[in-house]
């Protein structure tokens, strides 16, 4: 794999957005609900703007795994997002394929404002999968 | 670029610094290319640190910032203006949040926290360090309001908005204002008459001279964006002098040869080509009806005022914010429904009431003395098969209120109310125990079993299992039948479609949120308010309509709107025009323009909302988003990743 | 109590902060004009702040109002006092109105508090949470809930016993027992009651047993045991700690009842009962929840299809109503009742029975105007003299009502409401004299 | 009287009498507190059980109880084999 890595966790990135998933991670904080610490967050405004380029630029720099925070149904900018955050995914997997890249190395879930819990359990799940799948 | 940058690392009294090891944090980090100053300290969002970040900000010449604290939730904004007290650019701060997603998070792993946060504050620095000063997008904005729609609410929001100083252009498509209202007798709470509510309104602004009222008048055309609406409207003539001879005019009228329904009175009754709006009349005189017209010049014979030289006219105005007060209309029943055009004694509520109206004394329809009148509710809505799923919300009160009415007028009335359970919500319950007072019977259906209109030996009647006598199979032979007609959204929606208005499940006009921005739309500048949002009652209808005027006031009273400058850039030199982005901006930002020699896109500053999703369908990668570009999102990566 | 009276003069005075008085406070800021708010309680946000969701979106009702709570705070035209009572209000003349305000001592200093707890920690104290709705205790010093605005400590001085622990361990020193009830007469050219409303208190009712049968709640009781900073974990009979799972709601609890002195309609409780049974069979999925009503009020934009969506889910519909409550041995409850479709009187248990509680007038509103009568309608409520041309007018000119002053209505209704009240009060700010 | 930062409690002292109710009130929560977390040492335990050992009305136990899983002394545990009740064990 390359790029190197500090210890034996797997290192997730999280894209999360601005004014909907957000919150809920500030609050899991808040409830000191517990995570692993290689989850990383980087906020934009909307899931449905991330480009394939930056989660492929992650997994080249050594991210193990890469997590859309999707706004959802709650998306301030209209109903389209979701259809379109989708399909940000399924370009991504093809590019992830032609790169011999595991495509359950990206993940997404909408995580409304206070899907705290939610977020929670999704990245330990995730950070579970990574270990055990940690030679993809 | 070479920026020289100040980094702030906050214990927040214990609630960081017990689990991450902040002067670790300032340590791993004070070396980092471009930063000039690491501190830490006890609370960076106190008065002291404020301070003493403004100092350093002036002293050394700082032109980049990151705080390392609590969520920007919180506190983005008071930095950002700690920045500006400093005279830095406010867009070269970044904001790290090492408490709700590093100490809180991991208070469980106090090794984990702290190298968590160093790569957090790692990469904020390698974000600012590429950020660019950026200004607020300042567009001038029009000091005048198009209200479209001239019923109670469109009146009532225009008036407001003059009564603050703006001018207002209020367009109506009918050749009368006053909309529904006018259309109704004694109103329920205040006892006025509908006429007499449309006739304060009217003259309150007739006589203001920022006022503009168009009557005959469509919009046609719209260009333009917030601030700066370009409205085309066509105004069609009355055929008819504004001063005339009210005598001659009658005369004119009595000698029409022509009668077509009227709508007034729901085609109830015929009116002439030549016609008043009786009793609600505004503006004060008749109109040609030019499309049932055949120019028989019997009425210019008579009257001197009549001129059809009059031309149709077409109207450009600019104005800086758009407010919708269409309206509704009332639910038509299908032919059969109950036994509507099937039973002459079948008729819907909104033509009761006209013949309330109308009739004097005795309440006759047909040449027949009514007695019972059986009211069917909840037609066309809430319907089981149909497409109206909603509530009409004004009915039930609409209802009671004319029955109680009719009893009032006329003598030996005995209503039947067939229902599917009142909403007279609030304090219109009061009406609903009034009509049970007064001996109004009451039955209700169940959900999937709706009453029956029937005719047996020249009588109609009704048929019920009702719900409140255990579903006994109850049956009243009525004279008349009333249907109670929900409000359905205007079936002509041509303005809503022109202005690309967004409309709900239900087909009304849809608002960005119903708590949070309940009359705006996801059209800048454009606001809405009155039924044509969904059902409402008058006072409801007004309510949504001064608080539209005030959001479309607070849009153009500065002359000037100041827009977040974050928002999509396109380069000039990859962009190879294939329409991608165009298509998938939610708010038609995007458009095709020429450079030099190809096409290319460009971005509206004043509607892109810097949402980004533009950004992933761009087959070249022409587009970014400022403060958010690839050289911003892979730099935090490499920090991140610590490479 | 200091005997010297501050003075100072905005262009409008705001009485109560909760949505609709934030909402008119900010489009009066947001024009330009100086406001000031005044709020009874610790913290801005009114009911909404702390309700769980809202019908019919199902958004998440806390995380809706503390960016706009935000809002108000942040913004530069708007100031706040909270923990203050308003004494009179005197019109004095046109554009001129007096307001004799009562600040009562936090025993905190607001600007140096950066919530971080320690002193809550510290109080040994434990009272019944008015927060909570007194189903868990809080301390006596103590942050009203987790996102008060602002979110700053304060004493309980009935409840102190004086320790001084809170003191010892506040790292910024900002426990203040030094501090007085303060007076300032406030001059303002309008004045926005925004005054809200009173939950009906069922103990009014004896023969539902609320306050002796442990595990019949109020519906707000319910909503916080819903919210995201609800006072259990889970859902719990406050009896005896036992997850329900056969809850009842009984509509219509103190409202169109001419026994209880309320015969009006209050507007919300049959679509937030409606909510909280959808919530409810999210977080207890094995939950039976039986709604009892006399008529199902889902009139409102998107309501019905809330109402038929709640049927799809399962709850359960009856149309009937209540006579009698009375507790089982292990704290179940039996509800007898006249079911209407059936035309016959029943009886049925459940293990949870949540009333659902009516909306009151606030009585201050009788006592805040002093000389010039601020009217009040049959009800109680703060009187509209043009309910149709101009909804937010009073008796009083230059007084405008916002939100539920004038009746029962519900968020969006108060809002718009609000919008109203503050486009009324800036157009009078802005025709001169 | 001069008063000093930090001990500003001793000037509310000379000037107000805490209530009987305040004082009596923290005794009977200090004696709750103590009780239950004795009673915690040992065994996970259900409100039921804590009931009989507090000698109180069930629905205070539940509100003590709660209170002192919301200051982080007591967590919850286990919840019974019929999914009805949960049992209380001690935050360490």
């Amino acid at each position: 794999m390359p790029g190197g890595k500090a210890n034996n966790n797997p290192k997730i990135l999280v894209f999360s957005t601005e004014k909907i998933s957000d919150p809920a991670i500030d609050m899991a904080g808040l409830l000191k609900l517990h995570y692993p610490p290689t989850v990383y967050t980087i906020s934009i405004p909307c899931s449905s703007g991330v480009k394939p380029i930056w989660i492929m630029y992650a997994y080249e720099k050594g991210f193990d795994g890469v997590f859309i925070a999707a706004d959802g149904s709650d998306c301030p900018y209209g109903d389209s997002c979701t259809e379109k955050t989708g399909k940000i995914i399924g370009h991504t997997h093809a590019l992830m394929k032609e790169m011999d890249i595991e495509p359950a190395r990206l993940r997404m879930a909408a995580i409304c404002s206070v899907c705290s819990e939610s977020f929670v359990k999704q990245m330990k799940s995730f950070n579970e999968y990574l270990l055990k799948n940690s030679n993809v | 670029m070479n920026k020289k940058l100040g980094v702030y690392i906050c214990h927040c009294g214990g609630n960081i610094s017990d689990y991450v090891d902040v002067e670790k944090v300032k340590q791993a980090v004070e070396n980092e290319e471009g930063v000039f100053i690491a501190k830490t300290t006890i609370f960076a969002c106190g008065d002291a640190n404020q301070k003493e970040m403004v100092d350093d900000i002036k002293n050394n010449n700082l032109d980049g910032v990151v705080v390392a604290s609590c969520s920007p939730k919180l506190h983005l904004l008071t930095f950002r203006a700690v920045t500006e007290r400093g005279n830095m650019n406010k867009y070269n701060y970044v904001h790290v949040n090492i408490r709700e997603q590093a100490s809180w998070a991991h208070s469980d792993n106090k090794e984990g926290a702290t190298e968590k946060a160093i790569l957090l504050v790692k990469s904020a620095i390698a974000k600012v360090r590429l950020s660019e000063p950026l200004y607020p997008i300042k567009i001038s904005s029009k000091k005048a309001v198009a209200v479209i729609g001239a019923g109670v609410a469109g009146m009532r929001a225009a008036i407001e908005l003059s009564n603050m100083g703006c001018p207002v252009t209020l367009i109506e498509r009918d050749h009368f204002v006053g909309g529904r209202v006018a259309q109704w007798d004694v109103l329920f709470t205040t006892n006025q008459t509908g006429k007499e509510l449309v006739t304060n309104l009217y003259n309150d602004l007739i006589n203001r001279k920022n006022i503009t009222l168009l009557t005959g008048a469509e919009v046609i055309s719209n260009a333009g964006s917030i601030g700066d609406f370009k409205v085309r409207i066509k105004k069609t003539p009355r055929y008819i002098k504004e001063k005339c001879n009210d005598g001659h005019l009658l005369k004119a009228i009595q000698a029409c040869p022509i009668e077509v329904p009227d709508d007034f009175n729901f085609n109830i009754t015929n009116r002439k080509a030549i016609y008043h709006n009786f009793p609600s009349e505004y503006p004060h005189y008749p109109v040609i009806d030019i499309k049932n017209c055949t120019r028989c010049g019997e009425c210019e014979k008579i009257c001197e005022s009549v001129d059809f030289t009059q031309k149709e006219e077409i109207i450009e105005i600019e104005v800086g914010s758009i407010l919708m007060a269409t309206g509704f209309d009332s639910y038509t029943p299908a032919e059969g429904e109950f036994g509507y055009q099937k039973f002459d004694t079948v008729i819907t509520l909104p033509q009761f009431k006209r013949i309330i109206d109308l009739n004097d004394k005795k309440l006759t329809f047909k040449g027949k003395e009514v007695k019972s009148i059986v009211y069917i509710y909840c037609v066309g809505s809430r319907q089981i098969d149909g497409d109206n799923k909603y509530c009409s919300r004004y009915c039930c009160t609409s209802v009671i209120h004319a029955a109680i009415q009719t009893k009032k007028k006329f003598a030996n009335i005995q209503n039947y109310h067939f229902t599917r359970g009142i909403r007279t919500y609030g304090k219109q319950e009061i009406l609903y125990s009034d009509s049970l007072k007064s001996g109004d019977i009451y039955l209700q259906s169940y959900e999937e079993d709706p009453p029956v209109v029937l005719r047996e030996n020249g009588n109609t009647l009704v048929k019920i299992n009702d719900i409140l006598t255990g579903g006994k199979e109850i049956s009243v032979k009525a004279d008349l039948v009333v249907l109670v007609t929900g409000m359905i959204p205007r079936k002509d929606n041509k303005v809503g479609a022109l202005l690309k208005l967004p409309k709900g499940r239900d087909n009304f006009f849809n608002e960005i949120h119903m708590k949070l921005r309940p009359v705006e739309t996801v059209i800048d500048g454009i606001t809405i308010s009155g039924a044509c949002q969904g059902p409402k009652n008058i006072m409801e209808s007004v309510n949504s309509a001064l608080s539209a005027a005030t959001k479309s006031f607070s849009y153009v009273s500065k002359g000037m709107l100041a827009l977040e400058p974050i928002i999509a850039r396109i380069d000039k030199n990859l962009c190879t025009w294939c329409g991608a982005c165009a298509e998938a901006c939610p708010f038609d930002a995007i458009s095709v323009e020429k450079d030099e020699n190809k096409d290319i896109a460009a971005i509206n500053n004043s509607v892109c909302k810097g949402c980004g999703m533009c950004l992933p369908v761009c087959p070249v990668n022409a587009i970014n988003l400022i403060a958010y570009s690839d050289n911003e999102i892979e730099s935090m990566i490499d920090a991140l990743a610590g490479v | 109590m200091s005997s010297e009276k501050i003075n100072t003069s905005f262009d409008a005075l705001v009485i109560g902060g909760g949505i609709a008085g934030g909402e008119s406070a900010l489009n009066l800021a947001n024009n330009g004009f100086r406001v000031l708010i005044i709020e009874k309680d610790l913290s801005i946000g009114g009911k909404m702040i702390l309700l769980s969701k809202v019908f019919p979106s199902l958004d998440c009702s806390a995380c809706i109002t503390t960016p706009k709570v935000s809002e108000i705070s942040r913004h530069p035209g708007i100031t706040i006092f909270t923990n203050s009572k308003v004494k009179s209000i005197i019109k004095k003349s046109k554009n001129d109105f007096e307001a004799e305000i009562i600040k009562y001592p936090r025993y905190v200093i607001t600007e140096d508090c950066t919530g971080c707890q320690l002193c809550e920690e510290a109080c040994p104290v434990i009272i019944p949470d008015q927060y909570q709705y007194n189903l868990v205790g809080r301390k006596a010093a103590y942050i009203p809930f987790s996102i008060a605005s602002p979110r700053v400590a304060a004493i309980d001085i009935e409840n102190c016993t004086l320790c001084g622990a809170c003191e010892k361990v506040c790292p910024t020193n900002c426990i203040d027992f030094t501090q007085e009830t303060e007076e300032y007469l406030i001059k303002a050219k309008t004045v926005v009651v925004a005054t809200g409303f009173n939950l009906f208190d069922p103990i009014k009712i004896p023969r539902f047993g609320f306050g002796s049968y442990k595990n019949v709640l109020t519906s707000m009781q319910m909503e916080r045991q819903l919210a995201p900073t609800r006072p259990f974990n889970t859902i719990l009979r406050p009896g005896d700690a036992k997850v329900p799972d056969n809850l009842a709601y009984v509509l219509c609890t103190g409202s169109r009842d001419v026994t209880i002195g309320n015969p009006i309609c209050s507007q919300i409780c049959c679509m937030y009962s409606i909510k909280q049974a959808q919530l409810l069979m999210g977080a207890l999925p094995m939950a039976d929840v039986t709604i009892y009503y006399i008529n199902i009020r889902s009139f409102g934009k998107g309501f019905e299809e809330f109402y038929s969506q709640a049927k799809g889910m399962g709850v359960d519909f009856i149309k009937g109503k209540i006579g009698k409550i009375t507790e089982k041995e292990n704290g179940n409850l039996i509800l007898r009742y006249e079911d209407i479709n059936e035309n016959k009187v029943k009886e049925s248990e459940h293990d949870m029975v949540i009333l659902s509680v009516g909306v009151l007038p606030n009585p201050d509103n009788a006592t805040l105007f002093h000389g010039e009568e601020l009217k009040l309608d049959p009800f109680s409520f703060v009187n509209q003299t043009e309910p149709l041309a101009s909804p937010s007018r009073t008796s009083i000119e230059g007084v405008f009502a916002a939100g539920t002053a004038t009746g029962p209505m519900d968020i969006p209704d108060s809002i718009l409401s609000a919008g109203s009240a503050s486009s009324e009060a800036i157009s009078y700010l802005i025709k001169k004299p | 009287m001069e008063t000093e930062k930090g001990k500003t409690f001793k000037y509310m002292r000379e000037k107000r009498e805490v209530s009987q109710a305040a004082k009596d009130n923290l005794k009977k929560f200090n004696r709750i507190k103590k009780t239950v977390m004795e009673a915690l040492q040992e065994n996970e335990l259900s409100i039921d059980q804590l009931t009989k050992i507090l000698d109180m009305p069930k629905d205070e136990v539940v509100f003590y109880v709660m209170s002192l899983v919301k200051y982080g002394f007591v967590q919850t545990g286990t919840i019974d084999e019929m999914d009805e009740y949960f049992s209380y064990k001690l935050n360490k």
